[in-house]
């Protein structure tokens, strides 16, 4: 799993590729946490396109995020999520909680 | 593990019965970093099977919850402690038709799950955490723990025209 | 397999050694439908030992000629033997640098290799077959084919850093 | 693995998805032999674009396609050649036997 940072405007585009379990969600949650308390950006988008896989420990990591951006004030914006991604958030009713857009393009013009 | 030792004692193992035929067996530690080589394996071997791609998602989602739950709860995060996969084929005869399906087997060292212990917890609060019986259960047709001498075993049990672990593009899942 | 049942008494293996951990045992039929899955169990395992992408293929490569030949030469196409995929992690030191490894060993109950017939046919004659054995070595650190009491086990080595299985997109690679 | 026929005026264009090894390259090669020696089309294209591994069981059907296209006074081409088909050829020095192109558009104009 590789996560990068652009930063465009006042947003920060997270780009995740690999699949996200256990064995690497803490750093999805330490670079959500991070962009949203300590950086006072006003919108994180992050971008799942790259990610086929999220497990339970993944999603609580988004479940985080998006309980952090309610604190702070700003706003937790997902994009480009595949069937597996798409259907655990469904699963576990979160679906509906999430910002959710198909593509960059949306995300940012929302 | 001891399963296995009293299983192989000449060294051979033959498929033991028809409509339940030993298709693979993973051995590995309780590390992490291997849960994607589990995903890995069982990815097309469920597409061997005949699971539709969906159902084959469900599956992978099952046992990787499965076997992350062994690493926390079983194991207490130690990552030198050992667990087994067993994959067998299962068959079976509804309205004349014989239908594809799969039995999974997971085996840990860890002491005795408490299984009053075993609740998911009800989806309505909004908190991370406690999602993987859920998922676990959603995704399968049979979930079943059990202590086997002085092994923990968690058999997860699919059909391939099951109506579980299907949640189609648009509809939520009903509970 | 004894193998097996000869390294594990009380149901549990720790790892032997430090610097040789073991990572994953795949057990499986002389299916060949199987193959695919010893591929998808692999390449992420190969991924998380940092081979790079090119080094991954070539193990993989190597790995499913060398089951094949097992599949085809030992069990003579039998669809129902035993195999046992090892892979263990190995490191040494070079130059004061840590360099990551592979031992993968393959293991059958079929009659013991006759190696004088583990012969890799010259590539100037044009025909098809032949080939694995080339596949397997020109992939690989090092291939030894070992009779082990009423088992035969084939040793893979490879080293990420090893300048064997790499075949950039322009050069041949020399013999 | 699936393979599926085109026919693109004298050429047959097969498609091959999936995987080719030792559990499915007896039907590659079926497939193969009956269009170059059965059917008397003039060229007969594979497109592997949707392959990611080819095994040596692989290569030899490639193989006696290629016999079989010279026998028959065919041709036989190859296109959209994944990292990995293209190292097993390279390995067991046939690449430079067949005649490979990068896409469909440059295959059927060769
Ligand atoms: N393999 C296991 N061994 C022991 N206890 C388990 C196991 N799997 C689940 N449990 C228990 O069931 C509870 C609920 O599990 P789960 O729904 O996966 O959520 P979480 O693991 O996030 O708590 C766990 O907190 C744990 O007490
Ligand atoms: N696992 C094995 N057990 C017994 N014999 C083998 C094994 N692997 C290879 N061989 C012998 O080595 C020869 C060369 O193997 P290989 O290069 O893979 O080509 P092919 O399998 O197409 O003949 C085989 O024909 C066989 O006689």
């Amino acid at each position: 799993m590789k996560i990068s940072a652009r930063r465009v405007d006042n947003s920060t585009i997270l780009d995740v590729s690999g699949n996200i379990d256990m064995s690497n969600s803490p750093e999805v949650r330490k670079t959500l946490l991070r962009e949203l308390r300590e950086k006072s950006v006003t919108r994180v988008v992050l971008n799942l396109s790259g990610v086929d896989y999220i497990d339970s420990s993944g999603v609580a990591s988004l479940v985080e995020g998006l309980k952090a951006s309610r604190e702070s004030g700003s706003r937790f914006v997902l994009f480009g999520l595949n069937s597996s991604p798409r259907e655990v958030l469904k699963i576990s009713r979160l679906l509906k909680l999430f910002e959710v857009y198909d593509d960059e393009t949306q995300a940012m013009a929302s | 593990m001891s399963q296995i030792a009293a299983k192989q004692p000449g060294g051979l193992k033959k498929p033991s019965k028809l409509g339940r035929a030993f298709l693979l067996k993973l051995e590995l530690r309780s590390h992490p970093t291997l849960l994607c080589v589990i995903r890995g394996a069982l990815e097309p071997l469920m597409e061997m099977l005949e699971f539709s791609p969906e159902q084959n998602r469900a599956i992978i989602r099952a046992v990787d919850e499965a076997v992350s739950n062994i690493m926390r709860h079983a194991y207490h995060g130690r990552l030198d402690q050992p667990i087994e996969v067993y994959c067998n084929r299962l068959q079976r005869r509804t309205n004349g038709e014989t239908e594809q399906g799969v039995e999974i087997l997971l085996f840990d060292c860890g002491p005795a799950v408490d299984t009053t212990k075993l609740i998911a917890r009800p989806l309505e609060e909004i908190r991370p955490g406690g999602l993987g019986l859920h998922i676990i259960r959603g995704s399968m047709d049979s979930v079943e723990y059990k202590r086997a001498g002085h092994l923990n075993r968690l058999r997860l049990i699919k059909f391939a025209r099951s109506s579980h672990g299907e949640c189609g593009p648009t509809g939520e899942k009903p509970t």
